[in-house]
Order: structure tokens, then C-alpha cells, then sequence
């Protein structure tokens, strides 16, 4: 069986203390932990800092373009239904450009588990304004402060009919591999935001910060994950400032298994030559 | 006798037109003639004139042909739009129940107004006039209803017998009302014998069965007139061929869609037409630098943006070559017919793997939504191979990160591939210039080998015939054209030809890499050439001028009107070339 | 003496080197030195190698230069890296901080160890090694640290004037201690006397300074490297203007913005770099047919795909000329200097509105994120004029539905054009082919008349020069470049013409409408042509053989490595055509 | 004062019963109502049938691409705050190719009104499955039937921030026109989702199926419209079928009011050309 070690690729480059480490150790944990081989596993990643991912986990990778994250990995899980497929980036690559293929890929419950470092910022480019960015952020973009909403990505992500909707911090790597492994043990699209704090842009949304704000759902024994509605509440009352499995609904079959013309094999397997017999029942039709 | 049958059924969008082509021509191409066809739509879902026209001939063309022998007119606008293009002799059958309908004089055309709503309605139902038309013009071409029979049965034999039937009394009223009123005719030329493995087939279906016998088993696609059809082919046949389509949400997911698919070992495409094409530009840098094989095919209709999107076009050409920021190796197919489409397909499956970067298959509306006669397709031809991928036994022999997926040192630029589950054979495909294991880096040495190992691809490419020639060794004037064009080029050549001009016809069937040196011994050798192309600034004449040179002799038909050429006004013009050839020549 | 003075400062990111650059830059500009800059970087946020270079000149040099003669390094990978640059009698100043530096041998090379961490802290803060550093540099080229004060104030006062003097001070511990341990010196070639007009500016400066004297005042624009800046300007500078900047999701409703804007009739545009650039085509194409106008730049950087986000290239000529699918008209301009960036990106939008169409100007990252030296910039030539609008009093007299946008007669293509807010002008903005007056139509006529009404436009296209050209009348070797190269090549130029090459430099400031006219006579009159361009294709030099000809005659530089070109390499390849030339005669 | 009659253009060529009539209609009796001029207002619209509104409503317009009005919008009422904006499109272009604009907007709180013809299916090409499609719907592209989640743009809507959250429905003319009346007036972004059913292509959600099953929820005096959480379930409840306006919020101030960098006076009017001063100022920055 494979270890943490086989999950390890490329040192990564992140500035010293940015919380996309932790959840880089969490992914790499989650996967041990779970028992896969490194060969059974896809992480896909959009671009940003948190995009680079990828390349610093020890699976197969692809590192793909801004936002565009979700198709790749839908793409992957579909034609090879034995993977495991790990769509990761930021909170601009998948709540700002991205947001379109997020949702839909929500709606029509691909099997992936989508992870997001969300700092509340754009890293890479060097610190502007994101869609989650707090009203008031300022930046270059904004010297005078946000006056958007920010997404509300796990409100969102119940709406839209997401079975597991987890939100996370980089601060609690423990709380984070579990998550993570439930995430991926998940039959169907799974959400795990995470408050990776930023360290070089996002002075407000810090360790410091979250320390201070943070509710964890999953040591309150009195919290339903399987209500809706009791969700989405419980989400405004914390101000989003929660952490933990917040939804949670196995009612669902993923796409693969509730479209009855889906292969029952992987897509992969399919024989690229076809027999006499199948090539001549094939042109029948246009005879 | 007449050598080629032109027969056309207009009417309002909505009113069954399209079903009475259909059954028209798939009944004549039953009965062993060559048959092609040409919709005329428009961009609205009920009303609007349509119009479906067929050519019936004995030996196989890649034109719905310019002229029009018979007309079936349910309106008035029908009479209106085409009642011109009818030959002399030739027949307007129209409903008499169009209120007012005004016939054009025109003593050398058969007017034979039939009383079609009101047989329909003595049938059961008004939707029976198509039948009822049918049945008429059986009558003027020496058919009987019974030649139908196969279609009918075909089309309706699910619903019972009795609707067979029904349908077939219809046409016999029609034929029986034309027998009793009127007494001309045309005589179809003899029938060439039907071969079995002739196939009545537009250009989307011969995309998507041409994809199919290439492996392909994943479609990701978004709907797109005229390119729609590709994906309806795909839903009905993949489950049966442990295939999967997905509707994307927009033309960028499918595109991404179909690279993840083609990453993750499965022959992978999407289709679609100039706006989806547009859209899918940052996708295909992704590929190239990434070296995941990709095809595309852009069905392409009159632009720019949303433009007509029911018309044709061939202005996609610039943006297939050139679109996308950077540089990457790409190749780019026209197919000329519909043969070719099916065969190009296929294969562009077989050269994304083997050269790991996108293959963009060209056709286009007038190719793709109308349908043709492929005399015939070998099955034994269909093996596919699969390109360059790692044993599992060599990266079993390897420490593990040592695996270089973008290996620069490989001779012809392509390294070889693993995909996932493959043990040991871990990278990651990238958007980044990455080193050979796969890592993000930007160091100007490594960077150009890179760059270098991906250019090195598609030197020297020849799987893919470059461009056919017909004609005289050095004949003077050369028509040129590529994709769809080249079959009613063919029959100006010919037209050319008869009257004793010096005249050689090249017909380009890739445009990426550019076929240089199978075009340049004959744009050298001639003294004119007339590029001819369905679009307003002549891709293709820029691009032979820019490969090959010759600057001075160059003409252009160009058409981007919307409609398709046609054989007299191509011929018109080459003419006029050949004319003032040979007044240089007397100077 | 030296004639030119090539500094350089180089850490890891994230350690203050752009400050120090931009500190020792602005200072020997404000004595009256031309400056120009290049910064080098990497697509990480801390760590990995920066550098700044910076080149004082005496006259104005569109190029940071070949030669380094001071190499400040703050560690020992900048040693590794840049060493090898500095000239004979040149200078390396290290930071004895630096563990185990190793420095290689040459004894032509002055090694100058400075503790530059420790005099910092003695000053307060390691942050203040970039000040030390600086004095050192200040002894050696004979400054004082008070030749840097006016930019420490202006960067620095409104923290205090204690924190002014900290900085002097620390400055001044560096020169001495350079004074007091070593006595090697280069002497400045004499101060050229500061204008008052000067500016030293980047071309990203430039893009925004020159889009507001263009009256842009609607910005949309999506954060991407190397083009980002151009937003920050206006954020900056729009207030006061009553513009407004709109951080858009992506790209795609980056240019929908610009264009709505447009429509509206606020001159707008939107800024962006080559993968955005991409996600742009579809919207390229609508700002076309709806003939709205839209300014788009460009900073383009090396891809494919996502590519070096941070290293310069010159390979979306190809895109921006044929990008997208169908035909528009569009202008494709090519600064070639920081003044044309300012000049061109003004002019953009008065041709945007004269002529109904997309402007795309390309800039670069190497022009972009570099400082430079801008001559002057006359205010008197800034006045805007604003093409064809329709006069409220036109309107007044037209019946409802009457305004002709698109109107088909007009001689030159542009039409009567009106915005919302002007009475009884309506009309319908669209990405279909439509009628005079804007309603969706499919008809084959009218259709035509529409698209050569838009081809029109451009016909004889003159109002931005297309190509200058200095050298004989009759060159025989012809330098060709476009965009950002041309600085470099005027170097490569001037050392031909001293070597007694008869050499011409022809450099292309647009490529959409191809001037044509303008390189032709020289293109025709060469006996060899170099084209340098900085991608792996030539794209520049196909379109000269596409629109002139001359095939045999051209020879490449190419170069695709992300950084920027070096005077001795490309000299070294014109010296090869030339010697290649000579030989030719003499056979 | 400007008639409904100064509010046709062409004749509309949609298929006899589609539904979109009525909501061309509504629209063109609303901006008579509230008192607009023609030159007044723009109808941004995307590309479908619906999209063909823009050249219908007898205001400025724009017939932009497919998922893109939104956008367009956006510009042109931040180019020009003295207009009216709509933007219009079907559900297709809306909720699926379009949907990242539709939330971004929203987000922003752009003071437009959207109006979306919801007929559950790509009318304009002819019949394909659409994010609001029915589970279980047939098409030619999912003959088996689709099992996608339908998007849920009223809760989105609400989730997002959005303060003006209705749906119409085309068999209801007066009810429609007081709804994007009232979305007009509305300062902010306004969502108005309209049932309009396609004759053609949607055998399911129809006329009648629609008289069956829509509840008013203006006609019922117990609904609390400022409510949001109310909202949500209130519209889970009914499984969408209502009509009325669902939400309302005047709390946020729309884009242009609450950046305080914004523009006081419209950007149209701003000069294209700089005094010297301003100039000199400018540029000394670079010196
Ligand atoms: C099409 C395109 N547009 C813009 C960019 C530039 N870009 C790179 S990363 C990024 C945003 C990064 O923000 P986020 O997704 O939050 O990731 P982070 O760096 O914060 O982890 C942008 C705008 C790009 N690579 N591609
Ligand atoms: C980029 C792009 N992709 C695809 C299309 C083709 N297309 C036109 S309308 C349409 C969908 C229409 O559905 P909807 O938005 O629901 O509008 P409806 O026709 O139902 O009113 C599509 C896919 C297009 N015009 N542009
Ligand atoms: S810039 Fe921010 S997000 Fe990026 S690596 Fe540094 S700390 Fe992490
Ligand atoms: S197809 Fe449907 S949506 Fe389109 S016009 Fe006809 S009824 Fe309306
Ligand atoms: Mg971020
Ligand atoms: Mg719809």
C-alpha cells in the first residue's frame, strides 16, 4: 500500500507560511489515509498559487487554465470511473472565472471532490481584490474598499444540490485530512472550501483572524449536517465563519450511475477498433 | 432524357418540408442514383421559407447541381424564390390552394397546379399533401408509389401497416390526379445498379461515424447550428459502443472536456461552428503545450459572430491556423467530400495520438447539414493505432520521478505517453512550459528545447494526402480551392476542359502543416490560377502567395453571400481568366 | 569613460530588488541621464532569482543593453546567474552575508565584498542593504548619496524626513565604505541636460496615460500578468476624470463591458495578455459586425497557454491578426517605442470611433513592465476628434424607424452612427448579419452589401504610419522587425553601418491594415532581408512573403527563450547575411 | 409622454403561442407605464428565441452573443447611469453558458433589470435539454432522459444578494408587467424568471401544466416579501411553481451609488480631452 511519502512530488514554492502547505500535507494524508495508490488518482488544478498543487502532489496531475479546472477533472473521473479525481484551486480561479463550470459540474453531481484554497484573494497575481473578498477589502483594485457581495460559495453549493458541502482551515490539518478523505469518499460532487490564509496579500483574513472566528460544526453534537435548511442558517449565523462537514446527503447517484446510457465500463476500456458486425449495423442507418 | 435530375420542395418552416426531401431522395438513391442534397433554412423555428433540393444523377457529384427541373411549391414565397432557377421543360407543381397564386410567365416551364391540401384532407389529414406531391412528381419522373415503399416502411412501419398504407394512397391520388390532368414528362436517365455499400450520408453523420471508427468514446460537445447533429449521432450510438456524451455547459467546458478525456486515455472530441470555436482558443494553446491530443471539428457557417448562422462559409480557415495566442503544432484538415470526412475524422484520431497535439477538422454547413451519396466505405481500412505510450514493463524500470513525459531528446518530437493508472508513469500536463518530468519551470534554455521538441512534430508531415491534382501537366490556368468546394469545382474543370482549355484543377486537403511542396510544382507551372472560396478575402489565395509565392498570377472567385457556389457562375469567371490568357498570350 | 552604464541589481523575489532598481533608475534619470530598464522575474511569488537592470545612456536607447558593468548581488544565485555579463574592468559588489559566496575567477572583473547586511543593521534594519548598496554603487560612478535624495523623498517623505535621512544615511555608510576599502572607479559620461518634458514612464504607464489623453474613460479589464498595471493607472488617475474601472470576472465580460461601453458612448477598452487575449475571439468578432468600436491591448508575453507569464514574446501577431472566426475589418497597431505606446494607444480610440471597428494594440511585457525614456510628449497634439455621429437635428427629421445605421450607401463604410439618449436614433447593436436599419436578416444581397460596406473602411488605410525606414536608398541587407524589437535592431543597425554593411532598417509600426505600400519598394530593393522577431515561427516575415513576395530573399533571427534580444546576437547573425551577400557578389 | 405604441419595432417572427409575446409585451407595457422615453432605455439581450426580444421592445438594443447581455448590460448602465437597462435571454443563456456574468452582476449589485424567458429548453436550435430542464426531461441529446439537478435561479438569486427576486409567468400579462415594473424601479439588480413556455419544443411545461400548478404569492397577504430565509423555503415548498414577487430588498445600494470612486456624473458625459493642468498633473508622476 502506498504511503504519505508516494503522494510527495515537487518541493513546493509557496512564500513561507502560506496555508496552502497545509492543504497540500491534508490532500497528500487524505489519499494515504484512504488507501489509494498514487496511479488511481487525478489532481486537477486551475491556475494561481493554489493551482500549483498539482505539481507538488504526488498523483497524476494536470495543471490546466484559469478556471477551467471542473471540466478537465469531469472529463477524467468520466472516462475513467476506477479514478479518484481531485479538482483544487482558488477563489478566483473557481468562484470568479471558474464559477459557470463549478456549478454545473454541481447540478450534475460528477463524482469529483472539488477543493478550494480560498484566501480571499488573487495570490499569484500579486494581491487583487476576489469574489470572496470581504466587502470593504482593499487592494490595488479597490483603494477605497469592495462594495461587492462575496460569493457565498456553501450556501451556494447546498442550492445547487451538492451532497457534501465541508469547509475547512488551513489552520487544522487533522480536521482538514478528514474532510478531505470523506470528501473523496463521497459518492458524488463534493465541496471543501478552505480558509488557506494568504500571508504576502490578505492582511485582514489571517491565522490570527480565523483563530478568533472560527465555529467548528463537527465538535457540536447537537448540529444536524442533514438539513438543508438548517445548513444554509447556520452558515449566515456564523457569518460563514464555520468549519466542518456542513451538509451532508447520500440521496443522490452520481452522474455515471443515475444516467442509465452511461458505460458500465470505464470509457477508457472501450475497444477503439470496432467488429465487422457492429461497423455494419452502424451504416445501416444511412442506407 | 434528361442526364441529372433537379427536383426541389419549398414551403414555410415548420410544414414538414424537410421529411418530403428526405423521403424523395433516400427512395432515389433505393433505387441506385447518385443523390445529392441542399437545405435552405433559415435562423427561426416556424415560418420563414424553406426549401429542400436534390439532385439525382448517375454518376456521384459533390453538388446539389445549379439546375432545377422540377419544383413543388406549398407557396407562394416558394414560387416566388425559385421558380427562376426552373429549365426550360422543367415543372412547378404547386398547391392549388394557395390563395391567389401568382405563376411567373414563363411558357417554356409545365405549370400543374394540384389541389394537394384538398387530397391530403381526403386522406385524413392536411400533413398528407407531401405525400400527395410526391406521388405527383412519381408521375412526371415514370416512378410508381411503389418505389417509396422502402422509406415509407422505413419511417412510419413502427407506428403500423395501416399508416404504411395511408401514406402510400396519398402519393397513389397525387400520381393518379397528374395521370388524369396532364401529359408530360421526364425521362430519368437509366438506373446505375445499387452496391450495397453505398451509404446516403451527410457530412455530420459522416463526422460522427467517421469519429466512432476512429475510437473515438467520449463527446463532449455544446448545441451549435450546424454542428447539432454531430452529438445526436453520438447519444443514439455510443451506449451501444461503451461510449459517453456529455452536454457542456458552453463551448469552453466542452472543449476542456474533451482534452481531460484525451488526457485521461480516451479518444476524445467535440464539435461545433465558428462562436464555439472562438470560444475554445485558450483550450487549444492548452493542448499544444501540453501535447494532449485533441481533435476539433468546426462545422462552419457565415460569420463574423453570430452572423447567418443557418448559411455556409469558409471563413474559419485564418482562425483555424492561427488562432490562439503563442505557437503551437497543429494540423488541419479540409476533407473535400463527404468520404473524406468520415476518412479525415477517423484519422484524426490516429494523429492526435501520434503526434500529441489538436487536430481541427474543417467542414461545413453545406457539407454537414445536407447529404450525399460515399459509394463506398472498406472496412478493412479501419484499424486504428494508438500512438506512443510507455510499456508499463519500462516504467517498472524506472525510480520513481524519473519518468520524463516531455523527454526533449526524442528524435521526431514526440515522447512518450502514460495516462492514469499506469504505475510509475506519474506527470502532470501543463498549461506552463515545464521541464521534462513535467515541472512548472522558466529558464530560457530548457524553454527553447522545449518549444524546440514540439515544433520538431509535424516536419516532414505526410499521413495525410496534402492536395490532388487533375489536368493537363502544365496546364495554364489552375483552379484551386479546398474543402467542400472542390466538388462542384470539379465540374467546372470539367465544363473547362470541354471547351479546350488549358485547365488543371488542385484541391487542398489539409491546410496545416501547409502542403508546399504538393502545391508548388503546380502553382509555379501555372500561368493563372483562380483560387476559389466561400469567403470575402481569400484565406486560401493569402495563404498559397505566403507558402508558395506567385503573387502576380493569382484571381479569386469569392462568394460569401451565405448560399453555395454554383457550377455557371465559377464557370463564368474562369472564363473571363482563360479569355484574358489568352489575350496576354497573343500580345 | 564609459558611453553607457549597465548596472544591475539581483536577490531573491520578495526582497526589495525592484525598489533598489527603481531607486538608482529615477535618480540617474533626474540628473539628465536617458534610462531604460529590465526587470527579469519569475511566476512565483517569494523566492527564485529577480534582477533589475538598468541602462544610463546619453542618448535615447530603446534597449536595456548588451553590457553590465556593476553587478550588485544580494546572493549568490544572482552571482551564478549574471556574472558572466559584466564587462572587462566591470565591477561585482556582494554582500559578505552571502554563506560560502563563491565568485568565479577573472581577474578582468573588479570583486568588491561589501557587508551590506551588517552596515544595514547598524542602520536599523537589513531592509536597508538595498541603501547601502546603492552608496557603494554611488562611490564607484562618482555620485554622492545625495544624488539620490529627491527620490527618496518623494518615495519616502511622506513617512518623515527622519526616514529620508535614514536612508541617505545608510547610503552614505556604503559609499564610504567603498571608499575607504577599494579605488577602482567608472567614470559617467557627462550629464546631458534634464528637459522639463521628459518622462520616464513604462509602456504600461504608457498604454494608460495614453488611453485617458485618448479619452478613454471606461475601463474593464481582468487581472493577468504582464498587464495588470494598466489597471492599477486607472484606478489611480479615473476619478479625477469621471471614468470608471470595472474588475471584471474574466475576460470575456472584460471585452462585453468594453464593448457595451463603447456602444454607449464612453470610449473604452479593455487590457490584457495573450490567455485572455484568447478568451477574447468570440467578442472580437461582434465589436466587427456591429461595427461598435473597442480598444483592446494587448501586453502580449511568451505562451502558448498559460506559457512564462513573466518572460517577453512577440508570438500573438498571428492571433491578433486572424483571431476569431469570419472576417471584420480591424487595426492592428505595433508600437515600437514607449512614446508610440502612448501615441498609438491615444490614437486607438479616435480610430476606433472614425472607423466603427476593433483597434488592437500590442505592447509587450519587456516594453510594458520596463521604465524608459520618454523624450516628450507635445500637449497640443492631444486633441480627440470623435467620428460619425448622427446630429440630433438629422434624427429630428426622420421618421420613426427610419435611422439607417448600417446604412449600406455610404461611399466610405462608415456610417451615421448614434448612441442611447439621442432621440428617434434607435437601432439594435448585433452579432447577426443584419439590414440597413438593424433587423436580423439572412438574405444573400443584402448580406453581401453589408460585409463590403465593413470591408470598405479600411480600404487605403493611412491615418497611422505603417513602416519607417533609415538606411541607403538601395540597401542591400534590409533589417525587418515590428513592435518592441525595433530599439534593439537600431543598435544592431548603426554598428552594420560602422562595419561599411550597406544595410537598410525597416521596422513596421502596424501590421492590420499590412502597410503594404509602405515596405514593399524596400522589401522589392533588398537583396537579403534578416527578420528578427521574437517567437519561433517568423509570423512577422510569412506576412511579408504573403503580401509582397521575395521569397528567397529572407533570413530569420528568432528568438523564443522569454528573454529579450541581445544586440551581439543578433549582430552576429546580420553579419553572417552580410558576409553570405558578399559571397554571392563575388561568385 | 412616450405610448406603448413608441415601445414595437418588428413585427416579432417567434412561432405562434410562444410565450415570449406576452413577456415582449409586459415589457413594452412596464416601460410605458413608469414613463421612459424610448431613447431612454436598452434591451441587452443573448442569443436564443427569446434573445430576439432586443429587436421586438422599441428602445436602443443590443443583441449580443449567447450568455453574454449581461456584461453588455452591465457597461452600459455604468457608461450612462441616466438609462434604463434591461437585459433579456432564455434560461439557456442565463443559467448555463451565461450563468458566471448573472451572479457577478449580481454580486455587484448593478442597477439592470434581467429578465429571463424560462422554457426549459434551447428553443432556438431546436430542442436540447437546458440547465432548468426538468429531471427525467427527453430530448434528442438525452433520450433516456436528463438527471442533471435544474439549476435554481430564485434561490441563487436570493443566496447572492440579489434585492428584487420574481417570477412571472406568460399566461399572466398584468401580474408580469407590474413585475418588471416594479424591477425597473428597482435600484439594484432585479431578477425576474418568467415561464414562458416554447409551443414548439417543451410538450411538458406547458400552459396548462403551469394553470395547474403556480401559486401567487402576491395574491396571498401572509407572505412576508423582506424575508429571505422565508423565501428560500417558500420557494422549495412550491418546487418553484410560483409567480409574484418572492423577495424584496431595498437595503444595498446599487454599484454605482456605493463605490465611492464612482463617477457622480454619467461617463458618457465626461470629456474626451484633457485640460492642460490636468494633463500636467498626470504626468508628473512619471518625472
Ligand atoms: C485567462 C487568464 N486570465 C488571467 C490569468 C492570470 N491569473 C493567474 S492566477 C489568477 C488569479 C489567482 O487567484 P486565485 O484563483 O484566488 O488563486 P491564488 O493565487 O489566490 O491561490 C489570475 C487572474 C490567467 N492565468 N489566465
Ligand atoms: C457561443 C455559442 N454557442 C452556441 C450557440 C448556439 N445557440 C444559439 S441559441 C442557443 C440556446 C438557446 O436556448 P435559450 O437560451 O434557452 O433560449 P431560447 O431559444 O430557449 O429562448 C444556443 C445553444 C451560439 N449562438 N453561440
Ligand atoms: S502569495 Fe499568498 S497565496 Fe501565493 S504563495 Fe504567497 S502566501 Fe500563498
Ligand atoms: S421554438 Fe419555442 S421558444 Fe422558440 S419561438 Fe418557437 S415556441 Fe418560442
Ligand atoms: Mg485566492
Ligand atoms: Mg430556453
Amino acid at each position: 500500500m502506498a504511503t504519505l511519502a508516494d503522494f510527495r512530488a515537487e518541493k513546493p514554492n509557496w512564500c513561507p507560511g502560506c496555508g496552502d502547505f497545509t492543504v497540500l500535507a491534508a490532500l497528500q494524508k487524505a489519499a494515504a489515509n484512504i488507501g489509494l495508490e498514487p496511479e488511481q488518482m487525478v489532481t486537477v488544478s486551475g491556475v494561481g498559487c493554489s493551482g500549483k498543487i498539482s505539481q507538488y502532489m504526488g498523483s497524476y496531475g494536470f495543471h490546466s487554465l484559469h478556471g477551467r479546472s471542473i471540466p478537465v477533472a469531469t472529463a477524467v473521473k468520466l472516462s475513467n470511473t476506477d479514478l479518484t479525481v481531485v479538482a483544487a484551486g482558488g477563489d478566483g480561479d473557481g468562484y470568479g472565472i471558474g464559477i459557470g463550470h463549478f456549478l454545473h459540474a454541481l447540478r450534475r453531481n460528477i463524482d469529483i471532490t472539488y477543493i478550494v484554497m480560498d484566501n480571499h484573494i488573487y495570490g499569484l497575481t500579486t494581491g487583487q481584490t476576489s469574489p470572496t473578498s470581504d466587502k470593504g477589502t482593499k487592494t490595488k483594485t479597490n483603494p477605497d474598499g469592495s462594495t461587492d457581495e462575496p460569493v457565498h460559495p456553501l450556501q451556494m453549493a447546498i442550492i445547487a444540490g451538492c451532497g457534501y458541502v465541508a469547509q475547512g482551515y488551513s489552520g487544522n490539518l487533522k480536521q482538514l485530512t478528514e474532510l478531505i478523505e470523506g470528501g473523496m469518499k463521497h459518492k458524488g460532487f463534493s465541496l471543501i472550501n478552505i480558509y488557506s490564509p494568504c500571508v504576502t496579500f490578505n492582511k485582514v483574513n489571517t491565522y490570527d483572524f480565523y483563530k478568533q472566528n472560527l465555529v467548528n460544526v463537527d465538535e457540536d453534537a447537537s448540529y444536524d449536517k442533514t438539513d438543508r435548511f438548517a445548513a444554509i442558517k447556520k452558515i449566515e449565523e456564523c457569518d460563514e465563519h464555520l468549519t466542518g462537514l456542513i451538509y451532508h446527503s447520500t440521496e443522490k447517484l452520481p452522474y455515471h450511475e443515475a444516467n442509465s446510457a452511461f458505460p458500465t465500463t470505464p470509457v477508457v476500456q472501450a475497444d477503439v477498433n470496432l467488429s465487422q458486425d457492429t461497423w455494419t449495423k452502424l451504416v445501416s442507418q444511412f442506407k | 432524357m434528361s442526364k441529372d435530375l433537379g427536383w426541389k420542395v419549398g414551403g414555410a418552416q415548420g410544414e414538414g418540408i424537410e421529411s418530403t426531401g428526405d423521403i424523395f431522395a433516400l427512395s432515389l438513391f433505393r433505387l441506385g442514383y447518385y443523390v445529392s442534397t441542399y437545405r435552405h433554412f433559415m435562423s427561426l423555428i416556424k415560418g420563414g421559407h424553406t426549401n429542400g433540393k436534390v439532385r439525382v444523377t448517375t454518376e456521384n457529384k459533390g453538388h446539389h447541381g445549379d439546375d432545377l427541373h422540377i419544383l413543388l411549391a406549398f407557396d407562394q414565397e416558394t414560387i416566388n424564390f425559385n421558380f427562376h432557377e426552373l429549365v426550360d421543360g422543367g415543372f412547378l407543381i404547386y398547391d392549388t390552394s394557395i390563395k391567389d397564386a401568382t405563376v411567373p410567365a414563363n411558357d417554356k416551364v409545365n405549370i400543374v397546379p394540384v389541389p394537394l391540401t384538398d387530397i391530403a384532407k381526403e386522406c385524413g389529414s392536411t400533413i398528407m399533401k407531401n405525400m400527395v406531391s410526391i406521388g405527383a412528381t412519381a408521375a412526371i419522373i415514370g416512378l410508381t408509389p411503389d418505389d417509396f415503399r422502402s422509406v415509407l416502411t422505413d419511417r412510419f412501419g413502427s407506428k403500423g401497416d395501416e399508416v404504411v398504407e395511408k401514406n402510400i394512397e396519398a402519393m397513389q391520388k397525387g400520381f393518379d390526379f397528374y395521370k388524369a390532368n396532364f401529359n408530360n414528362y421526364i425521362e430519368l436517365p437509366a438506373r446505375p445498379v445499387l452496391k450495397p455499400d453505398r451509404l446516403f450520408i451527410s457530412g455530420n453523420e459522416a463526422t460522427s461515424i467517421g469519429a466512432i471508427a476512429g475510437g473515438a468514446r467520449f463527446l463532449s460537445q455544446y448545441p451549435i447550428t450546424p454542428a447539432t447533429e454531430v452529438m445526436y449521432q453520438m447519444v443514439k450510438n455510443f451506449p451501444k459502443l461503451g461510449g459517453a456524451v456529455v452536454q457542456a455547459e458552453d463551448e469552453i467546458a466542452a472543449v476542456m472536456m474533451a482534452i481531460g478525456a484525451n488526457y485521461t486515455g480516451a479518444r476524445a472530441l467535440t464539435a461545433t461552428s465558428g462562436p464555439g470555436f472562438s470560444l475554445m482558443m485558450e483550450a487549444l494553446g492548452l493542448a499544444g503545450i501540453s501535447e494532449t491530443p485533441l481533435v476539433i471539428v468546426d462545422v462552419m457557417r457565415a460569420g463574423p459572430s453570430t452572423g447567418l448562422p443557418t448559411k455556409t462559409e469558409q471563413s474559419d480557415l485564418f482562425t483555424m491556423m492561427y488562432g490562439s495566442h503563442g505557437e503551437i503544432p497543429r494540423i488541419v484538415l479540409t476533407p473535400r467530400n463527404v468520404e473524406e470526412v468520415f476518412y479525415m475524422t477517423k484519422e484524426a484520431f490516429n494523429l492526435a495520438e501520434k503526434y500529441q497535439c489538436p487536430v481541427i477538422v474543417a467542414t461545413d454547413l453545406f457539407m454537414g447539414m445536407n447529404k450525399w451519396t460515399v459509394e463506398s466505405i472498406d472496412f478493412d481500412k479501419l484499424q486504428n493505432t494508438r500512438g506512443n505510450f510507455a510499456s508499463q514493463e519500462y516504467l517498472d524500470s524506472l525510480e520513481k520521478g524519473e519518468f520524463k513525459r516531455f523527454d526533449v531528446s526524442v528524435e521526431n518530437g514526440v515522447s512518450l505517453r502514460t495516462i492514469p493508472g499506469m504505475k510509475n508513469g506519474r506527470f502532470v500536463a501543463m498549461g506552463n512550459e515545464s521541464d521534462e518530468v513535467g515541472v512548472e519551470m522558466e529558464e530560457a534554455e530548457l524553454r527553447v528545447k522545449q518549444m524546440d521538441k514540439r515544433a520538431k512534430k509535424l516536419v516532414g508531415f505526410d499521413d495525410i494526402v496534402g492536395a490532388s491534382y487533375v489536368g493537363a501537366e502544365n496546364a495554364e490556368l489552375l483552379l484551386v480551392d479546398f474543402g467542400s468546394t472542390s466538388g462542384i469545382q470539379r465540374e467546372v474543370y470539367d465544363a473547362l476542359v470541354a471547351e479546350g482549355v488549358s485547365v488543371g484543377h488542385l484541391s487542398l486537403a489539409r491546410v496545416l502543416p501547409f502542403p508546399t511542396v504538393d502545391v508548388a510544382p503546380y502553382i509555379n507551372a501555372a500561368k493563372k490560377i483562380l483560387v476559389t472560396e466561400l469567403n470575402s478575402t481569400g484565406q486560401l489565395a493569402s495563404q498559397l502567395k505566403q507558402y508558395v509565392g506567385g503573387h502576380e498570377k493569382y484571381e479569386s472567385f469569392l462568394k460569401y453571400s451565405g448560399d453555395p457556389l454554383l457550377v455557371r457562375e465559377v464557370l463564368a469567371k474562369a472564363k473571363d481568366v482563360a479569355a484574358s490568357l489568352k489575350k496576354e498570350v497573343t500580345l
